[in-house]
């Protein structure tokens, strides 16, 4: 494999950490985020902090990475979680740019010129390994009481409530697992990059990690994976098309919203026993057709 | 004093410019309920419409001005009835049009830079009014700001009387209490929906071709319509007058921020300002309030 | 023994009194009614005592300790459930889902049992789920157990509203609305079932309902309230007899 | 359920495309890479600095196809594969593993934004293809802790260097004492400018009266411009781009300032003059190269004749970065990226904006000169060449 597939590969590993994150909060708890480029930012500038001043190792870095973000998505958490629907949107999105701009003028961080010479410790494999991880904690949440307790928030507050669960609280956890994701995802970024700048946590890596969730579908993990795969190869597909680039993915994100809102697997996901009856049902249309002629 | 004083004229004058963009965002808001972010692009739109029809088709001004806003009054209607009504139709859930609309701005922008014609440069309006100021003392008032002023007084009082005092503005007001409830009594909500997108398109237009002639036209314009959204939400989202107010406070807050405090962290200081103040008091200064009926 | 005793309680928005100084009481293992016309704070009253709203004055007292502005979730904790007159499942989750959700406080496992798999999860959600099971069995949902709950046939919505809210184990059961939109047979076939329900699991319940051959048939004791006030009290022989019922019912001039 | 079915193939395709577009590609393009040289372009062709991008891009090609005509190099035909990088280095990223590994360049020309140029340096250093940064002003860009980038040349001055010019010229020769800062906060090359200019100007004796800062994207600067006002310096340094610049230079002279107006090489650019001409009248530019010299007037024309607009700044430079390669190729004596990049560490040709002699320590051009302009009537008139002692 060349270092290009393997890059957008380890691009598509790193925005994927990031979307499960998100798909946990918008997917499976139903609160729209457009704050995590923020909770990358914070992860991303604390990880490398830890490896490049602290001489830490890289695995402990990212992970203090996360913490950070969690810590501080507890404290955004607290103010903003009682907002409803778009106001709690754009709330995050306030917190995002205002992120943004304090890195923009925290010189110890380089500012705005940003932070070169962070060590190249994200692979190809330690991303996949990382990735599956996560993948695996978020499915054994989703399918705990604590998981399904996130998703009767997302389904019916109001009825939620009067089954005893404690919405505040699990929208409080989902937003701070989330957090702790992209703040991974952020880690990954910047030692991948091995350069930060603020500017790489715009507003407009906020909308792209939603579009990814909504792609793969709400509330589907597999949705989420080939979502994030598939829409950080498609700008580089279309890499040939020079200044038009931009104008067919704006189309593609209006296409994709009208023609297939509830995303590529609509809340499916791929687990053994799915592809089991999938298969089975294919094979039962496929008697009943025979059976038809 | 002097110091306040300009300042204080500034702010006027940069709220001013943000108070003709909020209004696209509230009027789609208090019936859609949800933020147009393609509102940005449509702006743009009318800043190009405008230049070209003043220096290819060298229309009057007056003319230029009136058919751009005609234009982006028609660009928000397609926009409408592409993007946003196949999801209306399927009753997606709010940030399916946040999305969509977010599509509609990355593919506004990026369009006018591919076409060969129009590309990334940035465009200079030919100078139709004197760039020289008012003085007052030792304050200065610009001549276009003076104009623009009047020219959104004159426009949102219209859209107010529009509003306040015509069957179709009261149709509007009676949707965007209850899209459903009016549904049922018989208004035809696709159509108020066409004349909303159509208003807001309209007032696009005529804050695109003044944002142009005060300052220039090229393809980012749209990020500068961000700040009018968040003084759409100082104001209460949904709510005109809110929308006005909150435009001229954040133009003033801004202004005394960078005067006063530090312009470093002005931008800082209005997002921390638009969090507060969802915490605070969500619908903003001006918004209405729902109470969730159980 | 009262299990639940409203003392005084008012609720007003803005300038409207929706119920106002009301006080009654539920005696322990009883099916008590709420009639009354529309509009006459039923609901409300509801939404307080799950502490949806936020009571203005009075006291509710759950058992003898005053429950009320508690947050709904921790009402639910002391054994108070409630289903709604607009029902309210989890739309998009099949039937099983619905009630496996529901049950999660007879659970005790953490979010790192969970996510590393620890015995106490793969115990606690064993006995999770044979709770689910058997819930369905009593409710006779069994044959429907996959079925997402938007597409159930609109008794069974209700039915399953039920079930969800026996998850919880509560000690009152609050029920509003049950037989709305039911046919003759289905209202007969759900007083079987709330009658039955309340010997299995020893449970007060609070009905609202506008079938009176329901709340007449299985009631023990009846509230009626008109304009936010409590207009009388006492069992249904009595309720049926009392003139100022009769007015407010019928309307009669006078 | 055939929705869900052709939902999971239209993924599968898609990601085989993928796939495809990873593999294929090298192998068709083997054969042909005997007798062509690729080299790689990227920069903006999308985004806020588009205008540059797509202007640098055009020479390039344009220099090509005039060096072919005339039998190329080594024999060989020049061609250039450019991407869009939108400024962001993320991309950017993307851009250098496609080029260096799928396109298989020999070396790469640009990007034009310092953060790109930055991000790039170790996936260059896996494939050992170089790049020639046309105006990443960043010192960053090729030098990091003191060791020089061994991929990583340049063919413009850098950010101190610029800042110390403009600000060693308003001292020294201009004689001021006072000056007002205003820089883009959100932006790399407006900090850095800013940074060098203070620090310069004050250790020549010079006091910074005002530093005020905006956001990329503002368009009214007359809060700050007040502020500046009040504090009443002899100079405004600008170091930002030129819409920006003409966008506050209108609002300075309506406020009524009449301080002098400085800045860098993000002001040249005919727009600023069309904008802001009387504003920035009497105003100087720290720039690359002076416009009116004879010896660059063959390559405006030849430009403006192809593609009917206007040379920006970034075409002279990456017109001297095609000069500095073809070099570099010339004396490798052979198509191979390790060769190319030692011979450019050797390079010392002379270009359109000057000597260009690279440091062995540093992969800058050494002694480059500034040219110092002043807007006069709307003419970039050009000064002298100036560099602060």
């Amino acid at each position: 494999m060349d270092t290009y597939v393997q890059g957008i590969l380890i691009l598509a590993g790193i925005n994927l950490m990031a979307v499960l994150g998100l798909s946990l909060l918008t997917g499976f708890t139903g609160l729209f985020s457009f704050g995590h480029a923020g909770f990358m930012a914070i992860g991303g500038y604390t990880a490398a902090t830890m490896t490049v001043k602290f001489h830490w190792p890289f695995i402990p870095a990212l992970l203090m990475g996360g913490l950070m973000a969690a810590l501080l998505s507890v404290f955004i958490g607290r103010l903003t979680l009682n907002l409803k629907g778009d106001y709690f949107c754009i709330a995050t999105l306030g917190f995002g740019e205002a992120t943004r701009l304090i890195l923009d003028n925290v010189q110890y961080f380089g500012g705005a010129r940003g932070w070169p010479g962070i060590p190249n410790y994200t692979t190809l494999t330690n991303v996949i390994f990382i990735n599956i991880i996560g993948i695996i904690i978020l499915a054994n949440l989703i399918r705990s009481r604590h998981g399904r307790n996130m998703i009767a928030v997302r389904e019916e507050e109001l009825a939620s409530q009067i089954v005893g669960i404690n919405v505040f609280k699990y929208k409080m956890m989902s937003l701070m697992i989330s957090a702790s994701y992209a703040g991974i995802a952020g880690g990954l970024m910047a030692h991948y990059m091995t350069f930060l700048q603020p500017k790489m946590f715009s507003l407009i890596k906020s909308t792209e990690l939603t579009i990814i969730v909504i792609f793969g579908g709400l509330g589907s993990i597999s949705g989420s994976v080939l979502g994030a795969v598939v829409l950080t190869a498609l700008p580089e597909v279309l890499r040939s098309f020079a200044s038009w680039r931009l104008v067919v993915y704006g189309l593609a994100v209006i296409i994709i919203m009208i023609s297939r809102p509830e995303g590529l697997m609509g809340g499916y996901e791929f687990t053994p026993s799915s592809m089991r009856k999938l298969f089975s049902r294919l094979k039962k249309k496929n008697i009943t057709a025979e059976g038809g002629k | 004093m002097v110091q306040f004083l300009q300042q204080l004229i500034n702010g006027l004058s940069i709220g001013s410019v943000y108070a003709l963009m909020a209004v696209g965002y509230s009027l789609v808001y208090s019936i859609m309920n949800f933020s147009n972010f393609a509102h940005g692009g449509v702006i743009m739109f009318g800043a190009y419409f405008g230049f070209f029809f003043l220096t290819l088709f060298h229309f009057s001004f007056p003319v230029a001005f009136v058919s751009a806003a005609l234009c982006t009054a028609l660009l928000a209607v397609l926009i409408e009835r592409t993007a946003y009504k196949p999801l209306r139709e399927r009753k997606a859930p709010f940030l399916y049009f946040i999305i969509c609309a977010m599509g509609a701005s990355i593919f506004l922008e990026n369009l006018v830079i591919a076409i060969p014609a129009i590309g990334p440069t940035f465009r200079t309006y030919p100078e139709i009014f004197s760039k020289e100021p008012f003085h007052l003392g030792l304050l200065t008032i610009g001549r276009l700001d003076v104009l623009m002023f009047i020219i959104s007084a004159v426009c949102l009082a219209l859209l107010v009387y529009f509003i306040d005092y015509t069957k179709v503005g009261k149709a509007i007001q009676a949707t965007s209490y209850n899209i459903k409830a009016s549904a049922l009594m018989g208004i035809n909500t696709d159509h108020i929906i066409i004349i909303i997108f159509a208003l807001g398109g309209l007032f696009a237009g005529i804050a695109g071709v003044l944002f142009g002639m005060k300052y220039t036209v090229y393809p980012q314009i749209g990020m500068i319509t961000n700040k009018s959204f968040i003084a759409a939400v100082f104001g209460g989202l949904g709510s005109l007058p809110g929308a006005v107010i909150g435009s001229i406070l954040l133009g003033i807050i801004e202004t005394f921020t960078s005067g006063y405090i530090s312009s470093q962290y002005r931008d800082l200081i209005a997002f921390v300002l638009l969090i507060g103040i969802l915490v605070v008091r969500p619908s903003g200064l001006m918004g209405k309030t729902t109470e969730d009926k159980a | 023994m009262e299990i639940l005793e409203l003392k005084g309680a008012t609720k007003c928005f803005g300038g409207l009194t929706a119920v106002g100084d009301v006080n009654f009481t539920v005696p322990k293992g009883t099916i008590t009614g709420l009639i009354g016309p529309n509009g006459a704070g039923k609901t409300t009253i509801f939404n307080l005592i799950t502490g949806v709203y936020k009571v203005t004055r009075g006291n509710i007292l759950f058992d003898g300790k005053d429950i009320a502005n508690k947050e709904p979730y921790l009402i639910a904790d002391v054994g108070i459930t409630r289903t709604f007159q607009n029902i309210r499942l989890f739309k998009k989750l099949s039937v099983y889902e619905n009630i496996l959700t529901a049950c999660h406080n007879n659970a005790k496992y953490n979010v790192l049992d969970a996510v590393l798999r620890l015995p106490q999860y793969k115990r606690e959600e064993k006995q999770l789920k044979e709770q689910a099971e058997n819930l369905m069995e009593i409710m006779g949902l069994k044959d429907r157990r996959d079925l997402v709950a938007n597409n159930l046939p609109y008794g069974l919505q209700r039915r399953l509203e039920i079930a969800r809210a026996l998850a919880l184990n509560p000690r009152l059961l609050l029920l509003d609305e049950p037989a709305a939109g039911m046919n003759p047979d289905e209202t007969d076939q759900l007083m079987h079932l709330i009658f039955e329900i309340r010997k299995k699991f020893n449970l007060s319940v609070l009905i609202i309902d506008h079938h009176m051959d329901l709340v007449m048939g299985i009631c023990e004791k009846i509230m009626v309230l008109n304009f936010g006030c409590k207009l009388a009290e006492g069992t249904p022989s009595e309720i049926q007899n009392n003139t100022k019922v009769i007015e407010a019912y019928l309307g009669v001039e006078g | 359920m055939s929705k869900k079915i052709t939902a999971i193939l239209l993924t599968c395709i898609m990601i085989i495309t993928i796939g495809m577009t990873g593999c294929a590609k090298p192998a068709d393009t083997a054969p042909t890479a005997s007798d062509t040289i690729k080299v790689g372009w990227m920069g903006s062709l999308t985004g806020d600095q588009a205008v540059w991008g797509q202007c640098e891009f055009n020479t390039v090609k344009m220099l090509f196809e005039e060096i072919n005509a005339k039998g190329g190099v080594l024999g060989k035909q020049l061609e250039a594969i450019g991407y869009d990088t939108k400024g962001d280095p993320q991309e950017a990223v993307n851009v250098a593993k496609r080029l260096t590994s799928q396109d298989k360049v020999v070396a790469i020309i640009g990007p034009n934004a310092s953060g790109s140029a930055i991000s790039i340096a170790s996936t260059l250093e896996q494939a050992k293809v170089a790049d020639i940064a046309t105006v990443a002003t960043n010192p960053k860009v090729t030098v990091l802790d003191g060791k020089v980038k061994p991929y990583n040349f340049r063919v413009c001055f850098i950010d101190p260097y610029q800042g110390a010019v403009a600000a060693g010229y308003a001292a020294d020769v201009l004689k001021f004492k006072n000056a007002a800062i205003l820089y883009d906060v959100a932006d790399d090359y407006s900090q850095g400018l800013a940074e060098y200019f203070e620090k310069t100007f004050i250790e020549k004796g010079g006091a910074i009266v005002v530093k005020e800062g905006f956001k990329g994207g503002d368009v009214d600067f007359r809060p700050q411009l007040s502020k500046i006002k009040a504090a009443n310096p002899d100079v405004i340094f600008m170091p930002y781009f030129f819409k920006e610049v003409a966008l506050s230079a209108n609002q300075a002279r309506e406020l009524g300032i009449t301080a002098a107006l400085m800045g860098g090489d993000g002001w040249p650019s005919d727009q600023l003059i069309t904008m802001a001409k009387d504003a920035v009248n009497g105003s100087y530019i720290v720039n690359h190269l002076d416009f009116d010299d004879p010896e660059v007037q063959d390559l405006k024309t030849r430009y403006k004749a192809k593609y009917n607009q206007d040379l920006e700044l970034n075409g002279f430079l990456g017109n001297d970065a095609v000069l500095m390669l073809v070099d570099a190729i010339q004396r490798a004596g052979e198509v191979d990226s390790e060769k190319i990049a030692k011979a450019l560490e050797t390079t010392d040709i002379k270009g359109v904006t000057g000597t260009i002699k690279i440091g062995k320590d540093t992969h800058n051009p050494e002694g480059k000169e500034a040219a110092i302009i002043k807007l006069v009537d709307g003419k970039y008139v050009f000064q002298q060449k100036y560099s602060p002692k």
